[in-house]
């Protein structure tokens, strides 16, 4: 393999498109996680869900770029929705519940909305295409839409730490992160914390599908694949911590980059074993903290 | 007294000795697949129930122990005595990476410990899948013979009868053992085990070796059994199984695992020659074990007309077992 | 079965209640059973495809077609004429240990005679060891590792699909000539890191350099089947400088992988060859797909509308699903499965598994794709490979591989030269 | 009778914050003491420092002769120092003879007998402890559903198994009545005048402190501020200035 400036420039920012892709799909799984002790396994699910509701609001009200981005706000208003009927309904009623129980609540959401997506959807892929030109820059090509990614991914991160950061709400969700007694002892409605959180979650988990769509087609399996990634992702950053997830979607999309280059089938193995060697060291994570149980 | 408590095991097993007498090789071989996989769920449950730790991992020792047998069965052929030391060494060698693996994980507890599980599941699973050279890769290896007289269903099925009847034996002595109860006591309160002089990791790290030794075995058998191995049996998917069983049959009960292997199949088999909605079915059921039968339904049943304190170990009252030690 | 009752089945089938429709079919089949006492044995046939999964998408031509034929043949009275189909579905999940497990399922449950499946070669390897040993016919019209009808075969086994060897080796054809004009040095190759695409990618290495042998692969390529983003591979090949990039890619990671190396520049700097371009993909990136790439086909319709069996076919395709529907590669291949099925018990006179094996064991029957006969020694379809550069047609909606242009690679120069070559391979089954 | 336990010049920081500081306390094996002190005067601390629980930064602690500062708590407890937790810290989906089996079996060395049978191991042994312990009738209750001066005795029960040389008890009588409290206190107090087991005890109720410790230590910010018998330090000034003054 022939290293030179040229690639490993281009290697760098194909690796950061992929590490804002992993964070859009990781933020709302992380928050998630931090604020509710929730390990959702059917987060990257509601993002297939919210690709296949965006794909058909587009094809109602497409073509164009206006209509598309129409398309994805609606979507992401869908899977808000979803979310906050599905923490007041479902969700609320474990948080008491054994750990197991938990995960066995969204892993079968998992089954559950896979097969929806098969009764409603068939098992068609859906993609969308906007026909991107290849952008020339100092003589190598590069992808415009990966800096499309990259921009949307820095003003996810942007928001959400300005949200939780400088708003009242923000304020709470992140001290529900710290303690959810200390939030509950406040006497402010937790369970309406609860709820928008979940929304919130979803809703960035349908951005990322609406990120996602023009690149690759949404498939059904395509969930599988995804989660995985995105919980090394959010173990390595640490549960509830959006610095975290953002630093640790880094790392793990540029690791991969430039393992494709040396050792391309192993590429996925060796971001596990980051993971294992992570959890070894600091099991909370890069960014997460040690005392929350 | 001790006979209800191995009373409907009992009444399980002479139940699985007698299908193959029906004649029937489909109901065979389910029987078959619900001792594996009920072998599987148990060993699953050393590490759930008596141990208060989630694992979901374990598949990975399951497709170790397949895969262990299935690559020295490959070299050697399906001779009596080559078939029967494939079959074996799936012990040792599930019990080899449980060691290593173990090492690390057991120092976590909780949603730590699953997510660890699952981290190196999933890199063993991706190392299975990558070595294409000396696994097979995605092809995983086929021709998994076994000798004349255990190709036949029936005859098989009686093989894993003995190796499941035996093992359920081992699993019981271990679960009624001192150790078994230093478990129990570790789910419970790791912190105050320390303090009447138990090495808690050490004694994690054995329960996590002998869980793996165990799921190894089960994985072992199920490699001649579908004549086949893929690294798909080692992905965390496969992991949820033993899970949804034990907590199924009930997790809290000894044999509730392998009425939640039965169950479980059983289920399976019958959705997915109803429907192609199979996973929708499945999902469904697991809503309902969760809010209706937390216990499983081993569990439930007992709680109706068994005396507390006797039942090994009780139902959970309060959720004590996904919190940290340390917090 | 009443032969209206039948239309009105076929017009009305549909992908999503195929299910609920062929077990009302079976339950049908039953009651006539009853009710005509005298009615012959029903023909079992077990179907093994995706309903979920990454091959969820790609199994459902195989699906419809089945389905199609079944009808169509049940229409006419059942196989010779009195031996109703009865079809079984099952679900292998994209995962080979699925597969094995439903295979056992619906040969031991529903005693089926034959099973047509499945997506991935990876299945159908292990589906290959089940059906062995319970000596049931399976015909895989997808799957086309060439482990199948070599190292792995069985004489059970039937393949309609051109095998990787062929397939891969038809690309190297017309490669070689490429390179030998362009003066090409060097190339890279990616693969999706699964059976199928090791295979071809494997037969295209050895069959490319015995061809050009001072053409060089600099560097391969793996990805994990499902792979969503690119980027990584896409700026690796590039930086490699090859004269072009071979591709062991199909499926939706093809249509991804092109949907993304064509922003990046990939096709601007390289040539693509190879990738697998069925009806699929064609319909799915429609303008996103480069003209003038070259890629392989198995069963294009559009290039095989002079054959009978093909017009046959598409006729009743467009009566159940519309004029604008066209069957994709993969239909064709199923419906050349259950179709070659139906021509062998008629030869046979039997429905018998014995028979029927023998009666198709080195026959020749008539396919989508024309006449080809059955490889004695392997049970290989001599069917050819097919491929073409993509351009628009005024006939379609979509692209399609130029018919014109199209290099239509026969069976006989692609795979292996001698059966005595072949069995070399064959391990021995015990 | 010589020196059990021997502390010297002990210090833990948490963060920067130094919990114990500088702490020297020797103990004679046969005696009966309290550690009295303020909430957050590093009681608890002195305890998961002395067990093993945390390690300290600096100093040293001697116990029985060896140097035990550095030991994980199982091996301390071997050594023979146990202690019973304030909050009951008990096998909650046991029975309560289970409890105690379980840690008298852990005595035996018996945790690593993995085929043995549970139920014929230490028995005796448990029937005696639990009868100590005044708790012998509900040895088949399971423990969850024990009142709480029940669990407090169990946590005493489960600390005896390991027949200790030195017992540390964290308030033994804290959430208890009255007349539990004295039945507890009469049981330690036995615990030490008949088996001679060194008792080391810290207790909010200052009438169970001045009637059962023959010396008392009081710490006030990590640090010994006093220490004496009962009577001097009912007469120290500067002890009932920090402790009584600040708890009223």
């Amino acid at each position: 393999m022939p290293f030179d400036a040229d690639l490993l420039m281009t290697q760098l920012v194909v690796g950061v498109a992929r590490a804002m892709m992993l964070f859009l799909l990781s933020a709302g799984l992380s928050l998630i996680f931090g604020v509710m002790n929730v390990l959702n396994f059917a987060h990257a699910t509601f993002l297939l869900l919210g690709g296949y509701i965006i794909y058909s609001v587009y094809s109602l009200i497409g073509p164009g770029i206006l209509m598309f981005l129409l398309a994805v706000a609606a979507g992401c208003v869908v899977l808000a929705a979803i979310g906050f009927a599905l923490e007041r309904l479902v969700i609320s009623r474990m948080y008491e519940r054994e750990l197991p129980e938990q995960l066995l609540l969204t892993f079968s959401f998992v089954l559950i909305i896979g097969d929806l997506i098969r009764l409603v959807w068939g098992v068609e892929d859906r993609s969308v295409s906007f026909n991107i030109e290849p952008l020339e820059i100092f003589g190598t090509f590069v992808n415009p839409y990966q800096f499309v990614v990259i921009g949307l991914g820095l003003a996810v991160a942007l928001g959400l730490w300005m949200f939780l950061k400088f708003t009242r709400y923000g304020r709470i969700v992140r001290a529900a992160v710290h303690s959810r007694e200390m939030v509950s002892a406040l006497g402010i409605r937790i369970r309406l914390i609860y709820a928008s959180v979940f929304a919130l979650g979803l809703a960035l988990a349908a951005l990322a599908a609406g990120a996602f769509l023009p690149t690759a087609p949404m498939a059904l399996g395509v969930d599988i694949d995804l989660i995985v990634q995105s919980f090394a992702v959010v173990v390595i950053g640490g549960f509830g911590s959006i610095l975290g997830t953002f630093v640790a979607s880094l790392i793990v999309g540029i690791v991969y980059a430039f393992s494709v280059l040396v050792w391309p089938n192993g590429a996925l193995a060796v971001v596990f074993l980051i993971v294992v060697a992570i959890l070894i060291w600091r099991p909370w994570g890069l960014f997460g903290s040690e005392l929350r149980t | 007294m001790k006979f209800s408590r191995i009373g409907p095991a009992s009444v399980f097993f002479a139940f699985m000795a007698i299908v193959p007498l029906a004649g029937s090789v489909f109901w065979t071989m389910i029987a078959t697949e619900v001792l594996i996989m009920g072998l599987f769920a148990m060993s699953f449950n050393l590490i759930y129930g008596y141990m208060g730790q989630i694992s979901f991992g374990h598949a990975a020792f399951f497709g170790i122990g397949a895969y262990a047998t299935a690559m020295i069965g490959r070299t050697f052929g399906n001779d009596y005595g080559w078939f029967f030391l494939a079959l074996a060494m799936s012990v040792p060698v599930a019990a080899i990476f449980a060691a290593i693996i173990g090492f690390f994980v057991i120092r976590r507890t909780g949603i730590y410990f699953a997510i660890l599980t699952m981290a190196f599941g999933e890199l063993m699973f991706f190392l299975v899948f990558s070595s294409y050279s000396v696994t097979g890769g995605d092809n995983g290896i086929q021709g998994l013979l076994p000798p004349p007289l255990l190709r036949a269903p029936s005859h098989y099925h009686y093989l894993v009868l003995c190796v499941v009847a035996l093992c359920f034996v081992l699993l019981w002595r271990i679960t009624q053992s001192p150790f078994g109860y230093t478990l129990r006591a570790i789910r419970d309160n790791a912190k105050r085990v320390r303090f009447i002089g138990v090495n808690v990791e050490f004694c994690m790290w054995v329960n996590f070796v002998v869980a793996g030794a165990f799921a190894g075995l089960a994985g072992g058998l199920w490699a001649p059994f579908t004549r086949s191995v893929a690294p798909t049996l080692l992905n965390w998917q496969e992991s949820g199984i033993p899970v949804f069983m034990a907590l199924i049959g009930g997790a809290y009960t000894f044999a509730g695992p392998l009425f939640g292997s039965l169950i479980y199949t059983l289920l399976h088999a019958w959705v997915t020659g109803v429907t192609q909605y199979w996973s929708l079915v499945i999902g469904l059921v697991m809503v309902f074990i969760v809010f209706l039968a937390p216990t499983g339904v081993v569990g439930s049943v007992l709680r109706q007309w068994r005396t507390p304190g006797i039942s090994a170990p009780a139902e959970p009252k309060t959720p004590t077992v996904a919190s940290p030690e340390r917090g | 079965m009443l032969k209206d009752q039948n239309n009105s089945f076929l017009n009305a089938i549909s992908r999503r209640d195929f299910i609920l429709k062929s077990a009302t079919a079976g339950a049908a089949v039953m009651m006539s059973r009853h009710a005509r006492a005298e009615a012959a044995e029903p023909y079992r046939l077990g179907l093994l495809l995706s309903a979920t999964g990454s091959g969820a998408n790609y199994s459902e031509g195989g699906i419809k077609a089945v389905t199609n034929a079944v009808a169509e043949i049940n229409g006419r009275g059942g196989l010779l004429g009195k031996h109703q189909i009865e079809l079984h579905f099952r679900d292998t999940q994209s995962k080979p240990d699925s597969a094995a497990r439903e295979a056992r399922d619906v040969i031991t449950r529903d005693n089926v005679r034959a099973v047509i499946g499945t997506w991935s070669s990876a299945e159908a390897l292990a589906v290959e060891e089940i059906i062995d040993e319970h000596k049931v016919l399976h015909f895989a019209a997808n799957s086309n590792s060439s482990r199948l009808t070599h190292e792995n075969f069985s004489p059970w086994f039937f393949q309609y699909s051109p095998d990787t060897r062929m397939e891969s080796g038809a690309i190297a054809v017309v490669l070689a000539e490429m390179a030998k004009k362009n003066n090409w040095k060097s190339f890279v190759s990616i693969g999706q890191d699964y059976e199928w695409a090791r295979a071809q990618q494997a037969g295209f290495l050895e069959a490319f350099n015995k061809l050009v042998p001072d053409v060089k692969l600099s560097k391969e390529f793996w990805f994990k089947i499902g792979e969503t983003s690119f980027g990584p591979y896409i700026s690796g090949i590039m930086a490699m400088k090859p004269d072009f990039c071979f591709g062991a890619i199909a499926g939706k990671d093809n249509v991804t992988f092109i949907e993304q190396a064509r922003p990046a520049g990939l096709f601007k700097r390289t040539v693509y060859p190879g990738g697998l371009l069925s009806l699929s993909e064609l319909q799915q990136l429609k303008d996103a797909l480069p003209r003038g790439m070259i890629g392989v086909a198995r069963a294009p319709f559009y290039a095989l509308l002079d054959q009978p069996v093909m017009q046959k076919y598409l006729k009743m395709y467009h009566a159940a699903y519309g004029a604008d529907a066209y069957p994709s590669d993969w239909a064709c291949m199923h419906y050349d499965a259950v179709y070659g099925l139906e021509q062998a018990v008629t030869k046979a006179g039997s429905i018998e598994n014995e028979d029927v094996r023998k009666a198709l064991t080195g026959a020749t029957i008539d396919t989508c794709r024309g006449k080809a006969t059955f490889r004695a020694c392997n049970n290989q379809l001599g069917v050819p490979s097919y491929v073409g550069t993509v351009t628009d047609s005024p006939d379609y909606k979509f692209p399609i591989l130029d018919p014109k242009t199209m290099t239509k690679v026969s069976a006989e120069q692609t795979w292996l030269p001698s059966c005595e070559e072949v069995q070399a391979l064959q391990k021995k089954r015990a | 009778m010589g020196t059990l336990l021997s502390v010297r010049d002990l210090w833990r920081s948490f963060g920067g914050l130094a919990v114990t500081q500088g702490v020297s306390l020797d103990l004679e094996a046969g005696s009966q003491e309290a550690i009295i002190g303020p909430n957050g005067a590093g009681k608890s601390t002195f305890f998961n420092l002395l067990t093993g629980y945390h390690r300290p930064t600096s100093g040293s602690i001697v116990f029985d002769g060896v140097e035990v500062s550095h030991m994980p708590p199982h091996r301390i407890v071997r050594r023979g120092m146990s202690r019973a937790f304030q909050v009951a810290n008990i096998f909650v989906r046991m029975t309560v003879f289970e409890n105690v089996r379980c840690a008298v079996q852990a005595h035996m060395g018996r945790t690593l007998d993995l085929f043995g049978n549970a139920e014929s191991q230490g028995t005796e042994r448990s029937r005696e402890i639990l009868e100590m312990c005044s708790l012998a009738d509900k040895a088949e209750t399971e423990a969850s559903s024990l009142a709480q001066g029940d669990r407090k005795k169990l946590e005493l029960a489960l600390a005896l198994a390991s027949d200790p040389k030195l017992l540390l008890l964290d308030e033994p009588t804290a959430g208890m009545s009255l007349e539990e409290t004295h039945e507890t206190m009469k049981v330690v107090d036995g615990l030490n005048r008949t088996l001679g087991i060194t008792v080391l005890f810290t207790e909010h109720d200052m009438s169970v402190v001045f009637n059962h410790a023959r010396r008392i230590t009081v710490l006030h910010r990590g640090k010994i501020v006093a220490q004496g018998l009962p009577d001097e330090i009912r007469n120290n000034e500067y002890a009932q200035e920090i402790y009584f003054g600040e708890k009223s």
